[in-house]
């Protein structure tokens, strides 16, 4: 039997930023495992400090290269919130629709590109485009698709133009937006033959009891606002979320750390799919149902395949917000907002699970304080736990070096971290 | 209803679609290039339709617009003489985009190139005269085809006297052929401002060959029968005019070669205007008289 | 991929490249995959020998560094310099390597102790002022936008293979702008940096009706004087075009100095 | 000339029977903070959208004759060598309603210019020759100084001219063309009232052009103020933007850049609208600028208009529809600035 390893990962590969992987076992004791981020902090925080309230969501969407409209959209919400506005039917079917692009882009990249070379034995996405030509072009297609509907709706998939508080700059083509419906469901069959593919993929075995935390709202599985929920019982409002996130510090890490009701708990696709199972559009819940997906699965390598359950479920959501859309004439696309002394908080699901903005206002609408709460900082110390538990398990049965560094990063990459953003 | 049809179309029915955009474009191949300094080179370039090429008349000064797909296309002036029609000579300074890109081609790519353009120096009308050609730098590139043209005619001249200048020797253009000039009885002095190992000739300014050339005595034979090519940097004209002037040549027969940018060669783009004069339709080659006309020229 | 291209009769060679990020949202390389229609082109052009962010190999023998964000840490410095001895050239991709990006708004405050106990705390935590890579090391070009679009990345990345030599636009942004007809922000009464700030985006703000914030810097001779009193005609608070000017570090003496007229900061 | 009187139900008539073609008419683009409506050309598929009461478009309708950008050639790349093609890109006619004076007579000036021998620019010319133009009369703005330019009326250039007289429209039929098209429509000859009604009209329009500009001896005085110091105030305001060279009607200085497609196969050559405004407008290789500074680039693009352009062909560059001081954010407008070199000092503005 194999008692000892030694596993260094510097600045892990087909993540977003910088962390590493230090597994050291003696004698079959695990003496350290540690999920370590090092990436370099940026202070958002600090920075929008003293600036007007119009500058949080154009600023913060620079957190992160991914979700930048995530970021937008939360910090957004975090102000209409503080300045108790409601915004129009038509602009919150914009930005979901806007929100849902950036999650089908986001999967598809982590699926895709990130996470499958793992399960087909190669490096990078780079030579399956020689040995899987098909695959890369699926994949291809569904990413400029969602990012073509971002373009539309947003300005631009990556840092948004016309996301504003109280609505858009301006408003997308209807034209454009029917075209887009046709290909939205042209998309669903890439989807299903991505479901396919993944079908031939093993997934590890491994599972961790762990508690999964999103956002909730009855008769709908929400990416914008609700309630706060954990799969251990725990619910809180919107501006409660500091209950929820409990963030501290930690050595070996510049990203701050979060625990609830045991010492980690995990969010993301997985988590979303557990708490708000019921909710799936119809042909999600078949294709999570053929993986076998259900609440609660406490095997964090299934996060890609919740992802995939979820691209399925936000492009079947797309069509029907398109239908909405194109059924109503355009309304004004966007609302004067008045400031007003306060805080607000906005609650938002990115890819990579739940993300909250709070900022606190002067009068004027000028910013006092920010705090911004990331997916991936909530998952870390959930991350670390995972890791040490594979190394146990991978020790118990005798796995080389080599076998355990790759599951390890496979582990972590399946949770899709989004390091940059975890230490904005 | 009413459908118009496209008078567009049969007003232009001569170019149809995919043609060239008009009758000044051709398709030429790169058919020697020969390194002269360090940074500018020679290119013999020949047109590819024979009836093209026969048909390529230009005078000497004028320059063609020259293209190499997807990389640039800018103005250069022809440096071989006029009878050797569409077999023209280039000698092209690397110093932008185009013009470093060519000079890394070879010898059998295609180009295109359009033209000729703009005005000449006239020869034609200094027969039985004096003609005195003064070039610094890459100004001695137009002032070939002049004197190549004076060549080939030699015997129909006066006394012509060629001065150019360098900043060393080793920048110095057409080396090869100033033996063969001076066979021609053609008086060629040359200087550089800086010397280098080897150089013997004399070291300054172009001026001071001009200069030279005043105090010897022969100042009666400046006059009005004089002719003189001025080609060079913007900086160089107006000393060598004024010394001109002083030694009596008129105005109309100081003819000097301007660059500008130019993005067409054929008076619409607006790049090269000076004032309402183009550069390309109304120069490159003004007489002295129409410069000092112009604001801005130098 | 095919192996041997040409252009014009000149062979054309498949540089090999890497990616690095410093400090960043790393969305510049990400606009680099986003680039779906023309991805595998582009990939025939170059050969990748190092991107983290998208592969798990990794080599020191690139001929071009792109290099992401803004330096903000000692161990970016000697990564920086590393990447340096390595590259032939080194690319500064995307506004946070060209000026530091957003990520220098911490730098406007005069106390950096303060701006790390607002996110940490007492915790201690290593980080120097946000600077470009510039700052650091030579740069051989700039990639300027935040983020850099995609098209231009392309068509920079052809001449680079092509051995031509690139040269970005001089005028503002407005040319871009009124090329498509758009409507002046400030005819909408809202700020714009277009008239001082680099072009090249295609007016990619104003087309989408916001208004420039700057990202790609000042164009050469930008008359932010003239600027000011325009948005003082326009009773646009000072505030909203100084929020413009320093957001990206491109107009940091300017901003600077709007700032100080404002009254300062912590 | 012929003159008709259209009766007032017809226009709708009329722009059906044109509308199988592209049309291109003013639209409303919004209104402006300060309450101004903006409007631009664009393709017009209702009679509904069509804004015939505009004031003026911010942008002019030279963009159908030079696009800011055009592809010019595309070379298809063969090893060595390579296939060049040209599209002048007039693949259907073009049918312009409701194109004010001073509009028309811009198209009238760029002919001048890009039709002129020996080297007509084809791509203008062939989309110019495709072109079917309605004239439409104006509301002048306070900007608006085109009876000093010479260019508030049209006598050629379009295809017939409408002015409304309460309901009904005064037509100036100016080509076949235009007369056999209207033929089917209930025109009918204008009776004595029409005439007197149509002289009222442009009374009242001439009233409401107050921007003047002084062009007497304009080109001798600009030679003479060459060296003037107003133009250092204008600089020091002057942007280098280009804004006003793209909504100009009449500027046409351009630039090109050559592109080559990602994959190698393709070339380009892409024409772009330029500006002499702009910094790199006269440089020349090796970075020798001819007018580095932008009062000189400013002096310039005057000095084009009304100096250089009125030796060349005995009318200035200019039709006084004032679109560069209303988009000029820095506020540089014509009749200042030459007001200013005639007065040899700037007012404070
Ligand atoms: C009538 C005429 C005849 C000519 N004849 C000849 C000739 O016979 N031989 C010859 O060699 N040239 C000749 N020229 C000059 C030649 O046309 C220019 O050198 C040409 O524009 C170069 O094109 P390019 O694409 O290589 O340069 P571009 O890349 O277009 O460079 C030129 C422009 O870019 C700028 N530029 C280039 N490099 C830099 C830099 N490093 N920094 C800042 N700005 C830069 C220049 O200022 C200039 O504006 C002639 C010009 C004219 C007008
Ligand atoms: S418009 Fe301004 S802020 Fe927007 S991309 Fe262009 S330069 Fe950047
Ligand atoms: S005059 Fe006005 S519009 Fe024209 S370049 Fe100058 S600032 Fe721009
Ligand atoms: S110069 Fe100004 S006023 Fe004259 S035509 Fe052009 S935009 Fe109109």
């Amino acid at each position: 039997m194999k008692i000892s390893c030694d596993i260094e990962v510097r600045h892990l590969s087909r993540v977003e930023g910088h962390g590493n992987i230090r597994i050291s076992i003696k004698n079959g004791q695990v003496r350290e495992a540690v999920w370590e981020v090092v990436e370099t902090p940026r202070f958002f925080e600090a920075m929008l400090v003293g600036k007007l309230y119009e500058n949080a969501p154009y600023i913060c969407g620079r957190i992160c290269g991914i979700c930048s409209i995530g970021h937008t959209l939360a910090s957004i919400r975090a102000i209409e919130n503080g300045f108790g506005f409601t915004p129009s039917a038509q602009t919150a079917r914009l930005r979901l629709l806007l929100k849902h692009m950036e999650t089908l882009q986001s999967h598809i990249l982590h699926i895709y590109f990130l996470a499958a070379p793992d399960f087909l034995g190669v490096g990078s996405v780079l030579p399956l485009i020689k040995s899987h030509p098909e695959v890369v072009r699926r994949a291809l297609r569904l990413k400029l698709l969602a990012n073509e509907v971002c373009d539309e709706v947003g300005g631009r998939r990556l840092h948004p133009t016309r996301t504003v508080v109280g609505g858009f700059t301006m408003l997308p083509d209807r034209d454009a937006l029917g075209r887009f419906h046709q290909r939205l469901r042209a998309g669903l069959a890439d989807l299903f033959a991505s479901a396919e593919l993944f079908a031939t993929f093993t997934f590890p075995a491994f599972t961790r009891e762990t508690e999964f935390v999103s956002l909730r709202r009855e008769g709908s599985y929400p990416f914008i606002g609700g309630e706060l929920f954990s799969s251990d019982g725990v619910r809180k409002k919107e501006h409660e979320y500091r209950a929820m996130t409990n963030e501290y510090l930690a050595a070996h890490s510049t990203s701050k750390l979060s625990r609830l009701s045991r010492e980690s708990f995990a969010v993301g696709a997985l988590a979303r799919l557990n708490n708000n199972f019921a909710y799936l559009r119809p042909q999600a819940a078949a294709i999570a149902g053929e993986f076998g997906l259900g609440p609660v699965n406490h095997n964090l390598f299934m996060n890609n395949l919740a992802q995939l359950v979820e691209c399925v479920h936000v492009v079947e959501d797309a069509i029907a917000l398109i239908d909405e859309l194109l059924t109503d004439c355009w309304q004004e696309p966007r609302q004067a907002v008045t400031p007003r002394a306060g805080i607000g908080v906005g609650a938002v699901e990115v890819p990579r699970g739940i993300l909250y903005h709070c900022l606190e206002f002067d009068k004027d609408g000028r910013i006092r304080k920010a705090d911004c709460v990331i997916p991936t900082s909530q998952n870390h110390a959930n991350i670390s736990k995972d890791i040490e538990a594979l190394a146990a398990h991978c020790v118990a049965q005798g796995k080389s070096d080599k076998e355990t560094e790759l599951l390890a990063e496979m582990l972590v990459r399946a949770y899709d971290p989004c390091i940059s953003c975890s230490v904005h | 209803m009413v459908e118009l049809i496209n008078p567009g179309m049969s007003l232009f029915a001569k170019k149809p679609r995919g043609r060239e955009e008009d009758d000044l474009f051709h398709k030429a191949e790169i058919t020697n290039v020969y390194p002269m300094t360090a940074t500018e080179k020679l290119y013999q370039i020949q047109i590819i339709d024979p009836a093209a090429r026969r048909g390529f008349l230009f005078k000497p000064g004028q320059f063609i617009m020259l293209e190499a797909p997807g990389i640039g296309e800018a103005p250069f002036s022809i440096s071989s003489a006029p009878s050797r029609l569409g077999n023209i000579e280039l000698c092209i300074r690397a110093v932008g985009v185009l013009t470093r890109f060519l000079s890394r081609l070879e010898r059998g790519v295609m180009i295109g190139i359009s033209g000729p353009f703009g005005t000449c120096f006239p020869v034609e009308e200094m027969v039985g005269e004096d003609v005195i050609l003064l070039a610094g730098g890459l100004g001695i590139v137009p002032m070939r085809s002049p004197i190549m043209s004076l060549l080939e005619n030699r015997s129909r001249y006066g006394r012509i006297d060629v001065m150019y200048g360098a900043r060393r020797p080793s920048e110095l253009l057409f080396g090869y052929q100033h033996a063969m000039w001076r066979q021609f009885d053609i008086g060629l002095k040359v200087i550089v401002d800086r010397s280098e190992p080897g150089w013997t000739g004399p070291v300054g300014m172009i001026t001071a060959l001009l200069a030279k050339r005043l105090a010897q005595g022969e100042r009666s034979r400046f006059g009005n029968a004089t002719n003189a090519i001025v080609c060079g940097p913007p900086v160089m004209f107006k000393p060598i005019c004024d010394m001109l002037l002083e030694a009596g040549l008129s105005m109309e027969k100081i003819f000097v070669s301007l660059e500008r940018r130019m993005h067409c060669g054929r008076g619409k783009c607006c790049r090269c205007n000076i004032g309402s004069t183009y550069t390309c339709l109304d120069g490159p080659v003004f007489d002295y008289w129409s410069v000092l006309n112009l604001k801005e020229a130098i | 991929m095919s192996d041997a291209k040409s252009y014009l009769g000149v062979p054309v060679l498949r540089p090999r490249v890497g990616f690095f990020e410093l400090t960043s949202c790393e969305g510049c390389q990400l606009q680099l995959l986003n680039n779906e229609a023309t991805l595998l082109d582009f990939l025939d052009l170059v050969e990748i020998v190092n991107f983290r962010e998208g592969m798990k190999e990794s080599g020191d023998n690139y001929r071009i560094a792109f290099v992401e964000g803004a330096v903000t840490r000692a161990d970016e410095v000697e990564r920086l310099r590393e990447i340096r001895r390595n590259a032939e050239m080194v690319i500064a991709l995307g506004s946070c390597a060209c000026f530091g990006g957003v990520n220098q708004l911490k730098n406007r405050f005069n106390d950096p102790a303060w701006v790390k106990r607002e996110v940490y705390g007492e915790y201690p935590i290593d980080s120097q002022a946000a600077v470009p890579l510039a700052a650091v090391i030579k740069v051989d070009l700039e990639i300027f936008g935040c983020p850099v679009k995609k098209e231009e990345v392309e068509r920079i990345v052809t001449n680079l293979v092509l051995g031509k030599e690139v040269k970005h636009p001089k005028y503002p942004v407005c040319m871009e702008c009124k090329a498509h007809e758009n409507i002046c922000l400030f005819d909408l009464g809202e700020p714009c940096l277009g008239p001082i700030t680099r072009g090249g985006c295609d007016a990619w703000c104003p087309s989408n009706r916001l208004g420039c914030w700057g990202c790609r810097g000042p164009a050469p001779e930008a008359n932010v004087d003239e600027l000011r009193k325009i948005v003082a005609r326009k009773n646009i608070p000072l505030e909203r075009l100084l929020d413009r000017l320093e957001c990206f570090g491109g107009f940091g003496g300017e901003a600077d100095a709007v700032r100080k007229e404002l009254g300062g900061l912590k | 000339m012929i003159f008709k009187v259209l009766a007032a139900g017809e226009l709708e008539k009329f722009f059906e029977l044109l509308v199988v073609n592209k049309l291109i008419g003013p639209v409303e683009r919004g209104p402006a903070v300060d309450g101004r409506l903006l409007f631009d050309f664009a393709e017009v598929a209702e009679i509904a959208e069509l804004r015939l009461d505009f004031t003026q478009t911010v942008h002019s309708a030279k963009k159908y004759l030079l696009p800011y950008l055009e592809e010019t050639g595309v070379f298809v790349m063969e090893g060595s060598d390579w296939e060049k093609r040209v599209d002048y890109g007039a693949h259907q006619p073009l049918v312009l309603f409701g194109l004010h004076a001073c509009d028309i007579n811009a198209l009238n000036k760029l002919d001048k210019v890009l039709l002129a021998e020996p080297y007509p620019n084809r791509f203008y010319g062939a989309k110019r020759a495709a072109m079917f133009i309605i004239g439409h009369s104006c509301r002048p703005t306070p900007a608006c100084f085109c009876r000093s330019m010479g260019a508030d009326s049209v006598r050629h250039g379009c295809d017939l001219f409408l002015t409304p007289l309460g309901d009904d429209y005064f037509v100036e039929i100016m080509s076949s063309r235009a007369f056999h098209i209207m033929e089917s429509l209930d025109l009918r000859e204008p009776t004595r009232r029409d005439h007197k009604r149509f002289q009222e009209q442009a009374k009242h329009r001439g009233n409401l052009l107050t921007a003047e500009v002084d062009a007497t001896d304009l080109t001798k005085i600009l030679d003479m103020e060459f060296d003037s110091t107003v133009w250092n105030e204008w600089g020091r305001r002057c942007l280098s933007c280009g804004t006003c060279a793209q909504v100009c009607p009449t500027c046409y200085c351009y630039g090109l850049e050559e592109v080559v497609a990602l994959d190698l196969a393709k070339g380009a050559k892409i024409r772009q609208l330029y500006s002499c405004n702009l910094l790199d407008f006269a440089e020349v290789a090796g970075g020798y600028n001819f007018r580095p500074e932008s009062r000189t680039r400013l002096k310039y693009r005057y000095y084009h208009k009304h100096r250089g352009f009125v030796e060349a062909f005995e009318e200035p560059l200019c039709v006084g529809c004032g679109r560069c001081g209303t988009n000029c954010l820095a506020g540089i407008t014509v009749p200042e600035v030459i007001a200013s070199v005639r007065r040899g000092e700037v007012e404070n503005g």
